[in-house]
């Protein structure tokens, strides 16, 4: 991965939130309150903004911006979570290029954060249960010398994957976990905007 | 939808720009979203902040002043603010004394002001937070998030806001904030969903004959749905969730609000205040002070939420001392 | 319908009720179906009386108080209250200095005030009343029963309430009253009908894109219906439909009333304010007081009226003297 | 018309309110505020009480307690209307029988209070465009020597009729002038509740 398509990357996900605003609100009214569609289109529309107006020295600096700029602009439970799991993932990656491998180990890195912050385990119905399977899939195909297209194609069916695995879920973070029962039957919104960002990355890398 | 704005993406700024001119005593800044007393911090006060996501005015804006909060910060609807708002309501209201956070448990907004409070420190501030938890409809477990703050967020920030006031110390501002939280027991019940400006429609669909009941302030659903009752058969089932959560010995003496969701009128609201009492009544519990009215809302939606306070040593003086903010005001 | 209530028949009652438990320095008859001060009548103070259709509130009821009215009487639901209840008032109210009794101007009203004021005076009391009669989307002619009295009551009841405690005269209360309602225009507009108890369903059927123009506080239609606009559009006329009826010159200083009608919610009626102010302020008219609430409601009506009164020579002062009732309160 | 017709008169009117209230309430929806059912049904129901308690003297003690109750317990526009009628009616009729023609008397006293009291003219749209044909319709019969039930019968039959000329016409007085010309097009309240206490009346007397 290089400066240019790290900032494809971001601009990807920029325009996937935009497209999927409605969705994703849609998905978080049903369980939560709604606004999840509006603070990814926020978010990610400053950090494309960001990400452009700057001229960054290394692949980390995009994604540490990006990070930074979704806490400032977000909000909500998704901004400190993907704010803080982008700049995660930037701290590992200061030079101009990154060796898929070194990408995977810097996602990985992204999800430990999340984990850390958010204190959600797979199956508590969150983005981490599309985040996890995502990573997993990615390391595995650039250990075994897949290139980064590749890794993040996998990375991403696994995320779509984990996503409709979110539906038969009792939510136990977050806001649909005030639901109780009622919050089973529905895709979390989260996991659903996790899996558009590894979607982003598939097309930024293949494109 | 039917709402007085003009689009979506402006409703926020515009009803804060309407909320800075009815208030000049307040300061709005529009640009970092953040509500000051115009006087700024002051000197030898422990400072105040609270905020959270819009669309429960007054809360938190409308408590900022004399008495209450220095400083507020008001997120997009429904979306609590972003650490940047919060690290700059926490420097308009420290006056060297240390700021007190108060801070709905919401997950998002613990985080957000988690951070804030880490920036804050860095900045060598010292800042406590104050966590409020009062909404017994979710169950506090390892299963959720753990109990909402809602209608308790008024008793907070005016008795800890009376404190500060008084001249506590940040440590004892914060715990009888803490103390505030832990003897209050909330339970909402919604007659309709509230519809946000950037949705345009209602955040769930409900028949005309059925309630939303345990619900939370952020217009999502609630525990379960049952057919609408009378008044006392809802208001009996909520008062004993308050109760059955944090029992009440005869002979206690409790501050109660009954608050609006704000699409209710206040005549329903002095009603179900009128169960309430009764209620209280027949348990021995005497009620030594009450609100009634629209304090923690959500938009439009009907509805309203029992908030039960056992009055500790203390509370009610700080409830009674003057108070001048929009939302609530008394002996100025 | 939903609300919280028991029975349609029992609503008024419990309502009541619920407010008496709420508010122990107020003594509220549910059998004359009166509300006063529980200190009674203050001795060489005239005083103030008001009532009208219940349904408005916090008016009447929730304006009883110190600096305000010594006596309410709400009648039932939208019914302007029977002379009985009037005279009832007006005995709890008088010192021996009179009573000066606040009328809205509708044909009910004033038919069961000027009876009321009959008996009254029959019992050699002394009574002067005010109409209030301030909203302009009535014409004020033959062809009608005259402007109706809305918003501009709050004012009059403050700034009177204010003169009567300083201890004006009965003539002297009367007639600053009365230059206050001179002095004030109002127009409403409501996004959705009321739905009264008895009734059970809204007063009027309104698409989802529409709007009511010029609408009373009885849940009655409006002067014509509209597109929904957007809140600068609407309130332009509104305020364009106050100021053509009575011009402000520039220069001119107002105290301007942005009224909710129960179901909108305050962030919308700042949204509103800041669009009053705007507008007045290219008028070259400046807004020396304010209040942006709740109160003069029509059930669960989703909607506001616009108030904008010329600040004549002392009409700040009295509003800023203190009040301390249920549903305005400052300096006490 | 004696002591007995008159309570039965009362009664009569009770019972149609009771039975049109809702209709009456709709009425008063479309061009008021709806609460006229519920108004007359709430006084007409206490006339009924207070009526059947006493021991009266006259026919006009009937209806001045009717009209005494009327006041103190309806409000609004209409119960000082139709209390003030019933009282001024009331007045006229002191003993314990009155001849048709001096209950004509006591009617055309009754319109002439509501006159007096409301400032109606004929075509305002008020209960005054139905109580005027009928108090005609009542003398002119009386006067011609017609029989009470013959007297009664000729006031309801144009009351109906003054009912239904309420329609077309645009509201100069009370609420429903407040709509201007969206009145028109609607019965008035008030005179669709006139029209049923001459019904009554009629009713009554046949019986
Ligand atoms: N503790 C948590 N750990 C991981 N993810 C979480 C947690 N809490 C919430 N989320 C994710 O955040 C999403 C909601 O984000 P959003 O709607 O933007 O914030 P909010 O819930 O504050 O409105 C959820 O769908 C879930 O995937
Ligand atoms: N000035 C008036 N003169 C005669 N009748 C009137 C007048 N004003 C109102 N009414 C009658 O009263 C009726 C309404 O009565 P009601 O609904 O009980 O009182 P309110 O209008 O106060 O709600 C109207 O339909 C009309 O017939
Ligand atoms: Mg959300
Ligand atoms: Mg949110
Ligand atoms: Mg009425
Ligand atoms: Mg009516």
């Amino acid at each position: 991965m290089d400066i240019e398509l790290a900032r494809a990357w971001v601009r990807a996900i920029g325009a996937a939130v935009e497209r999927d605003r409605e969705r994703l609100g849609e998905l978080d009214a049903a369980i939560g309150d709604g606004d999840h569609g509006a603070n990814m289109q926020r978010g990610f529309a400053a950090a494309v903004d960001a990400v452009g107006a700057m001229s960054p020295e290394s692949v980390g600096a995009v994604l540490t911006k990006t990070g930074t700029t979704l806490v400032s602009k977000v909000g909500g439970a998704s901004g400190p979570l993907y704010g803080s799991a982008f700049r995660a993932a930037g701290k590992r990656l200061a030079a101009e290029r990154a060796e898929t491998e070194e990408v995977g180990a810097a996602l990985s890195a992204a999800l430990e954060e999340v984990r850390r912050l958010g204190g959600a385990q797979a199956g508590d119905k969150t983005m981490v249960d599309a985040f996890a399977p995502a990573v997993d899939a990615f390391t595995r195909v650039a250990g075994s010398g897949g290139r980064l297209d590749e890794a993040a194609r996998a990375a991403a069916d696994a995320a779509d994957e984990g996503l409709r695995a979110t539906e038969p879920l009792q939510a136990r973070k977050g806001r649909a976990s005030y639901l109780g029962e009622r919050s089973v039957g529905h895709l979390d919104p989260g996991a659903a905007s996790t899996a558009l960002v590894f979607r982003a990355l598939a097309e930024a890398a293949g494109a | 939808m039917k709402k007085f704005l003009n689009t979506a993406d402006t409703y926020l700024t515009d009803a804060l720009a309407g909320f800075a001119a009815a208030h000049p005593d307040l300061s709005v800044n529009l640009e970092s979203r953040v509500v000051t007393r115009a006087r700024g911090a002051v000197p030898g006060k422990v400072g105040l902040v609270s905020g959270g996501g819009s669309g429960h005015e007054p809360l938190h804006t409308g408590f900022v002043g004399e008495g209450m909060l220095d400083a507020a910060c008001p997120g997009e609807i429904f979306t609590s603010p972003v650490p940047d708002q919060v690290v700059e309501a926490v420097r308009a209201a420290d006056s060297g004394e240390g700021t007190v956070l108060i801070v709905k448990n919401y997950t998002g907004d613990v985080m957000n002001f988690e951070m804030a409070a880490e920036l804050a420190g860095e900045e060598g501030r010292r800042v406590e937070t104050v966590l409020v938890d009062d909404d017994v409809a979710v169950e506090d477990s390892t299963f959720t998030a753990g109990r909402r703050g809602t209608g308790a967020t008024l008793l907070v920030e005016k008795i800890a806001g009376a404190a500060a006031a008084r001249g506590d110390a940040l440590e004892e501002v914060a715990a009888i904030g803490r103390r505030v939280d832990a003897a209050s027991r909330s339970f909402a019940v919604a007659l309709t969903a509230c519809t946000t400006p950037s949705a345009g429609r209602p955040g769930f669909d409900l028949p005309e004959d059925e309630v939303e009941v345990g619900v939370g302030i952020h217009g999502e659903p609630g525990r379960r749905r049952e057919k609408l009752r009378s008044a006392s058969e809802i208001v009996s089932d909520m008062v004993d969730a308050v109760l059955d959560d944090r029992p009440l010995e005869s002979g206690a003496e409790a501050i109660v609000v009954v608050n609006g969701m704000g699409g209710t009128p206040l005549s329903e609201l002095y009603l179900v205040y009128g169960e309430v009492a009764a209620l209280l009544e027949e348990r021995g519990v005497s009620i030594v002070r009450n609100a009634v009215g629209d304090y923690v809302t959500s938009l439009d939606m009907a509805g309203c939420s029992i908030t039960v306070c056992e009055a500790e040593e203390g509370f009610t003086d700080l409830w009674d001392a003057p108070v001048s903010t929009p939302g609530l005001r008394w002996g100025i």
